[in-house]
């Protein structure tokens, strides 16, 4: 009974004896969660437009950090660099669909799935060879993102905000509103709705599918660019950004694999999901568990509705 | 001249359904088999110890996810952890009855770690592809987060990790410190060879036939009477009877003790790359992928300084690291992109070739 | 090409009945209140215009889809939430509109895959590849190279049939449902896209599966002329509904069948 | 086919003679260093590659080796990787290599066993298995100066000094931050005893291998309990993430105190805010010792070293010196005590056990004031030497104590008992054969 009393009972007393901490941890939850929604959004980028899963989207978000704080220790101003990060990411998307998946593209998914499997190995061992394995501070102020912390008393407790993380909130919702203006309004962005919809669709109206593919690695580039200077800035830019990366996983399968707004709900479904979940039950089973949490919420979700929140259904035919 | 089909009739359906059809094959087989348990009389330790016994205990582990992966198509990157069950569970089988041959308990502690993993394969029949792959992750770390967090699995062990106590066979030991490369080796060979024969059994009879079915087109499978969730199950937990065997094999007869740690993700990365470049839905093919993903770093190592070398030029450890990994990714899209059934399909294809040399066709 | 009846036919033999069934996708009514009997023995046709709701019939009646409503009485036994395979082990098997392989598989396994349900021999077995399991091996083995011979095609035994020609991977998929001895065999337009040659070679495989093996067929195909020579009983199909059932000279005089179907087609 | 036989024969044979490639000449002594400048712990890692690698090779260039005897140095990089770091040692095995520094505990524990039956000692300098210390039963494995129970019996009493004596932790909170594996792990036992008997609580904070930079949750619960004190155990990128997360929740700096392993670097990445954080250390930093000057002027100035010069005397390349200096002193007493110039690791275990740093002989190789003194014997394979703390004024570390000494008697309990539950486990572990050398 004591443990029953624990777990369904006493956290929620606790929830409402403290509901500063209960804020707290929900404004860290939703602050992680859109850093998750950033790196997904990468994902379903490319899905969306070329069916690939792209598993080297994490350590594209490690490799555009490290490009831009490389650049910016070699001398570059900061401004410069940031320009000169995305033409790499702009070469990088030429080069992959020019090596990768140019001559795969009647491949089944999972071998283009596994092709990044590749690309991932690749590119640790390029960013390693060129800026070194050490972990390196992003140059937060230099790229005028805002430092510093609000304190405020709220609901009887202080809460903090940190400037930083009202800044990524800030960013990834002009990113987010942009993609949807993108996608809906101009013309390359209806081309690439085509094209999720039917590549005979696209290729009937007149758009080079290579195109399409360079501007979606581009795209998720560029998200993989800002996702590692937000992440970058709150925890330093090295590899092992690169498994946080996976927890952009849970997301896509919360919120489907083509849904833009859905990795932004999923992403902040995990990122609550899992501080609340460690904050009020870790305790109960020793801490730790926000390493698997996300996983098992998107499990057992999956098992309800397999094809996520805002997937499209799927109707099997044969 | 030496590889012919012609004069080698089958009179029965039983000779016609021989893994090898052909003499030859069958003669190359034998030759392999006595020259690697030759090996273990004339290899240096480090042949046996760094390369040969590693090697055999990916393949095992890549066997067991080409199972699941090649032949049941369902895709998993959980296998660390599934090899971790093993080593856990014959951790505790053999500290528990100590008298029980060592070899005995790594054989069923890859039950336990098959029971596991047939729980983590219940999703499959709602879900599949990439999906399962994200639920086998959610297997992944939650068993590693088990390993950690659960002392009971180390016997309470102080320094939280597993270690490997003197256990022999005939008197021989096998596990523990004192135990000779020679006769780790010999025994890893033996299990790995018997179990790659019962796993060849198994894919070519009527469970493989069902694997393969439902990983073309589960639908028409389950149209013919496959039921899915069984067939998709019993993929599951073979394939990590055999990684729990692998895990096993790994800690108590290669490391020689181990913390969690080693079942990781990377590890479960490391077996799937061998079994993308080895070729999906191979047996051979497993060995082949383990040679090129573990082999080939080190032949890496030594090769790339002692080339450089000549040249007055010397390149540090951390170079080659970074160089491994970049040839490792680079090979793997080479393989996607000229040969997505990996080395196997070149091996058949070389075998092919020969069986009607010297004509192109 | 055959008399319309078989004298020896025991016609008040029901092997399955579709009663009242109706199907619907959100809003969209794929069937609505059908009713039709396929008895044993006989050869019996499905027809209907492109959309009618044919293969969706085919789906409900192995189970593949629910029907909303209604129900199907196979075998004298009422099944309302049936998955697929158990369908299959009830002696139901089907060919598809556009083949349902196993691309990677010969011939030879495919055919083989279909004996599943018959093999009994257990896991341990299996492993070994001793005793029961390789006796049963051989002699499956030997049906599988009955059919094989049946439908003449010995020579691509061991081609995996991704790389077939679709005429003759139609046939693999015939054998394939032969393979598992089925009660009734649903075909699911068996012979389009097959020139004239290959289309009379299927008839006569349908027609003797039917005589040999007394095995029942239900088939959805569009060729008339094949329709009318092969089937004893054809129901005409129509948006969902039945629009007319009974012999194919009956069928073909039906007013409603030469509006929508015939009318259309020709 | 011919092609790929020769191939296959070519790497065959490599294999098969890799491990003797790079022979060993008959007038060199072989020192492998098992370093990770990849991987998620490069950021530590690479300093303490650095601070070994030229510390030897300034005795390379300077003395011309130890004795007169040059040295072999090689790295064998292992990424922190299990996998990779026995790989490195079946690598380094048949190279006669006088002794090995695994650098992981992960690595280190599988090598352990080995260490007996190959005759190679293996140097864990403060981490590892702490039981090692017992050279009684662990005649092979060194962990000199501390324990990580030595560790955190001096943190502790370090906080008891603040809060004016150790009864007066009766009450408080201390929380325990720490990396989630069997290095992380091991001074909680300790911990919970010391809670038990002086009334302290112990709140415990997990990290996970894969969430290092990724520690919001942990800091919130921080928040929550509200510890009076923090104690960190971390390593690699571990220990940054989590100065800047309790700048980030305003922990108050001055009471999160940690184990000897952050770096500047770490530090630094709390910017302004990290100022007041505190840790063990046991050696000095700078490069105001001669020896280090020595190898600016023989290793770093001749670009022979892979630091950039702003690094040097940094504290994890300070620390990477000390274990060099504890190889280069057991190598010397080796020749010393056999008479031989090319010593084998039988030897240098015999030196290890003979080693006596005082501050004299600290001074005769240029390095007085950089540690406490230190001397091993057959027994005590670690010598529980006390430790200093020291602050971080936001840019450089500030000694603030005197060395505290550990808790002699509950690090010896634990020990015991480890040593003991070991021994017991593995079983079959064998007596101590090895015969005892004098001090020299």
């Amino acid at each position: 009974m004591d443990i029953l009393y624990k777990a369904f009972v006493e956290p929620f007393l606790f929830m409402s004896e403290a509901p500063d901490l209960l804020l707290q941890t929900l404004w860290e939850g939703l602050v992680s969660g859109v850093l998750y929604a950033l790196i997904a959004l990468g994902f379903v980028l490319i899905f969306k437009a070329s069916g690939v899963f792209n598993f080297a989207q994490g350590i594209m978000v490690v490799f555009a950090a490290l490009t831009l704080v490389g650049l910016y220790e070699k001398g570059v101003p900061a401004l410069l660099a940031l320009l000169l990060t995305a033409g790499v990411m702009l070469l990088l998307a030429i080069a992959v669909e020019r090596i990768v998946l140019r001559p795969l593209v009647n491949q089944p998914d999972i071998i283009l799935f596994m092709a990044t499997f590749g690309l991932t190995y690749f590119l640790v061992g390029l960013g390693e060879l060129v800026f070194g394995g050490s972990p390196k501070e992003m140059i937060a102020d230099a790229l005028y993102l805002p430092q510093g912390t609000t304190e405020l008393t709220l609901l009887g407790g202080p809460v903090r905000f940190q400037h930083l993380d009202i800044a990524a909130a800030v960013i990834a919702s002009i990113i987010i509103a942009a993609l949807a203006v993108f996608f809906s309004r101009t013309r390359i962005g209806r081309a690439l709705r085509a094209v999720a919809d039917s590549h005979k669709a696209a290729l009937s109206v007149g758009i080079s599918l290579n195109q399409i593919w360079v501007i979606v690695w581009f795209a998720a580039g560029i998200v993989a660019l800002v996702a590692g200077i937000m992440w970058g800035a709150r925890s330093g830019v090295s590899f092992s950004l690169q498994i946080i990366a996976l927890k952009a996983l849970p997301v896509l399968i919360l919120g489907g694999f083509t849904s833009v707004p859905g990795a932004i709900i999923g992403g902040l479904i995990v990122g609550v999901g899992e501080k609340v979940g460690e904050f009020y039950w870790g305790p109960l089973v020793g801490g730790g568990i926000d390493t698997w949490l996300a996983y098992v919420i998107a499990l057992l979700f999956l098992l309800y509705r397999p094809q996520g929140l805002f997937g499209e259904r799927i109707i099997e035919r044969i | 001249m030496l590889y012919r089909e012609a004069g080698q009739f089958k009179t029965t359906y039983f000779s016609d359904m021989a893994v090898f059809r052909l003499r030859e094959d069958r003669t190359g087989l034998a030759v392999v088999v006595v020259a690697a348990y030759g090996l273990a009389f004339v290899g240096t330790d480090f042949l046996l110890q760094a390369v040969l016994i590693p090697f055999l205990v990916f393949s095992l582990a890549a066997i067991g996810l080409n199972i699941l992966t090649g032949y049941a198509g369902q895709l998993s990157l959980g296998t660390g952890a599934f090899m971790g069950v093993g080593a856990y569970s014959c951790y505790k089988l053999m500290t528990a009855f100590p008298d029980v041959n060592v070899i005995i308990w790594i054989l069923v502690s890859g039950l336990f770690s098959a029971a596991v993993g047939a729980l983590f394969g219940l999703p499959s029949l709602r879900i599949k592809g990439f999906y399962l792959a994200v639920a086998t992750l959610a297997a992944q770390f939650f068993l590693q987060w088990c390993f950690i967090r659960v002392p009971w699995l180390v016997n309470y062990n102080v320094s939280g990790a597993l270690d490997a106590p003197l256990r022999t066979v005939f008197s021989i030991p096998v596990v523990g410190a004192t135990a000779t490369s020679q006769a780790r080796y010999i025994v890893v060979l033996t299990l790995v060879i018997a179990l790659t024969w019962l796993a060849s059994n198994l894919v070519r009879g009527r469970i493989g036939r069902m694997w393969i079915a439902v990983r073309d087109m589960d639908l028409a499978a389950e149209l013919i009477g496959i039921r899915p969730l069984q067939t998709k199950l019993l993929a599951f937990a073979v394939s990590s009877y055999y990684c729990g065997v692998a895990g096993a094999l790994m800690v108590f007869l290669w490391y020689g003790g181990a913390e969690y740690d080693v079942f990781n993700i990377n590890q479960s990365f490391f077996i799937l790359f061998m079994v993308i470049i080895g070729g999906l839905g191979s047996l051979i093919g497993s060995f082949f992928g383990a040679a090129l993903i573990f082999i080939m770093p080190i032949l890496l190592g030594i090769i790339l300084p002692a080339l450089l070398v000549p040249f007055g030029l010397s390149i540090g450890a951390e170079t080659i690291e970074h160089l491994r990994f970049m040839i490792v990714g680079a090979l793997i899209i080479f393989f996607l992109i000229v040969e997505p059934h990996g080395l196997a399909r070149l091996w058949q294809i070389g075998k092919q070739k020969l069986l009607v040399w010297p004509f192109p066709y | 090409m055959r008399p319309p009846l078989q004298p020896n036919r025991d016609t008040d033999n029901t092997l399955l009945a579709v009663e009242n069934v109706s199907l619907r996708f959100g809003g969209v009514k794929a069937l609505t209140g059908v009713s039709f009997d396929i008895r044993k023995g006989e050869i019996r046709a499905i027809i209907g215009p492109n959309g009618a709701g044919k293969t969706s019939m085919l789906n409900c009646i192995n189970g593949f889809y629910h029907p909303t409503d209604g129900r199907i009485i196979f075998k004298g036994e009422m099944r309302r939430k049936m998955r697929p395979h158990v369908a299959a082990r009830g002696g139901i098997a089907r060919t598809f509109q556009n083949v349902a392989l196993f691309k990677s598989m010969s011939t030879l396994d495919n055919i083989m895959v279909g004996r599943s349900l018959k093999m009994k021999a257990g896991f341990f077995w299996q492993l070994l590849r001793y005793g029961p399991a390789i006796e049963e091996e051989v002699a499956h083995r030997k049906v599988v190279e009955d059919i094989i011979d049946f439908l003449q095609i010995p020579h691509i035994r061991r081609t995996p049939v991704g790389r077939l020609p679709y005429g003759l991977q139609k046939r693999v998929e015939l054998g394939r449902a032969l393979a598992m001895e089925p009660d009734l065999l649903l075909l699911d337009e068996p012979m389009a896209g097959m020139n004239l040659e290959e289309k009379e070679d299927m008839a006569r495989f349908i027609i003797e599966v039917n005589q040999q093996f007394g095995t029942t067929v239900a088939l959805i195909e569009h060729d008339m002329s094949v329709v009318m020579d092969l089937s004893d009983r054809v129901v005409v199909l129509e948006y969902g509904r039945k629009i007319a059932d009974g012999t194919p000279e009956q069928v073909k005089s039906d007013a409603r069948v030469i509006d929508a179907y015939l009318g259309v087609a020709h | 086919m011919s092609f790929r036989s020769v191939t296959l024969g070519l790497a065959v044979a490599t294999l098969m003679g890799g491990a003797t490639l790079p022979a060993t000449a008959q007038d060199s002594i072989y020192v492998p260093l098992f370093t990770y400048r990849t991987g998620p712990f490069a950021g530590s890692g690479m300093h303490i590659a650095d601070g070994m690698h030229d510390y030897l090779e300034m005795l390379n260039q300077r003395d011309g080796g130890i004795g007169g005897v040059k040295l072999v140095i090689e790295e064998c990089e292992t990424g922190y990787d299990t996998k990779k770091g026995v790989e490195c040692y079946e690598a380094v095995k048949g190279k006669n290599p006088v002794i090995v520094n695994p650098w992981s505990t992960g690595i280190t524990l599988p090598l352990i066993p080995r260490a007996a039956v190959d005759k190679i000692p293996i140097l864990s300098m403060a981490y590892g298995l702490s039981a090692s210390a017992r050279g009684d039963i662990f005649p092979w494995v060194f962990n000199p100066p501390s324990t990580y129970w030595d560790g955190m019996s001096m943190i502790i009493k370090y906080i008891g000094d603040k809060e004016g004596g150790l009864d007066k932790l009766k009450g408080k909170k201390i929380g325990f931050l720490h990396l989630d594996a069997s290095f992380g792990k091991e001074p909680i036992p300790l911990l919970e005893e010391l809670s038990k008997e002086l009334g302290f609580e112990v709140k415990l904070y997990p990290v996970a291998a894969q969430d290092m930079q990724n520690q919001s949750s942990q800091w919130l619960s921080v928040r929550r309990d509200r510890p009076d004190y923090m104690i960190m155990w971390g390593w690699g990128s571990m220990n940054g993430g989590a100065i800047k997360e309790a700048v980030r929740s305003g922990y108050p700096m001055d009471k999160f105190l940690s184990v000897w392993w952050p770096g500047e670097d770490d530090a630094r990445s709390g910017g302004a805010g990290a100022k007041g954080f505190k840790m063990l250390n046991w050696h000095g930093v700078g490069t105001t010792y001669p020896a280090l000057q020595d190898i600016m002027k023989n290793v770093v100035d001749k670009g022979l070293s892979k630091a950039s010069k702003e690094k040097v005397g940094e504290l994890l390349y300070n620390r990477g010196v000390y274990n060099s200096l504890l190889i280069a002193e057991a190598i010397a007493n080796a020749q010393k005590l056999t008479g031989k110039k090319v010593v084998t690791g039988e030897d240098v275990r015999r030196g290890m056990e003979t080693i006596k740093l005082d501050p004299a002989r600290l001074k005769a190789l240029g390095l007085e004031g950089f540690a406490d003194e230190i001397a091993l014997s057959c027994v005590d394979h670690n010598g529980h030497r006390p430790a200093f703390m020291q602050e971080w004024d936001g840019s450089k570390w500030v000694k603030i104590s005197d060395p505290i000494a550990p808790m002699g008697d509950r690090v010896r309990a634990q020990l015991e008992a480890a040593a003991k539950d070991y021994a017991e486990k593995n079983a079959g572990w064998p007596k101590r054969a090895e015969a005892c050398d004098k001090a020299s």
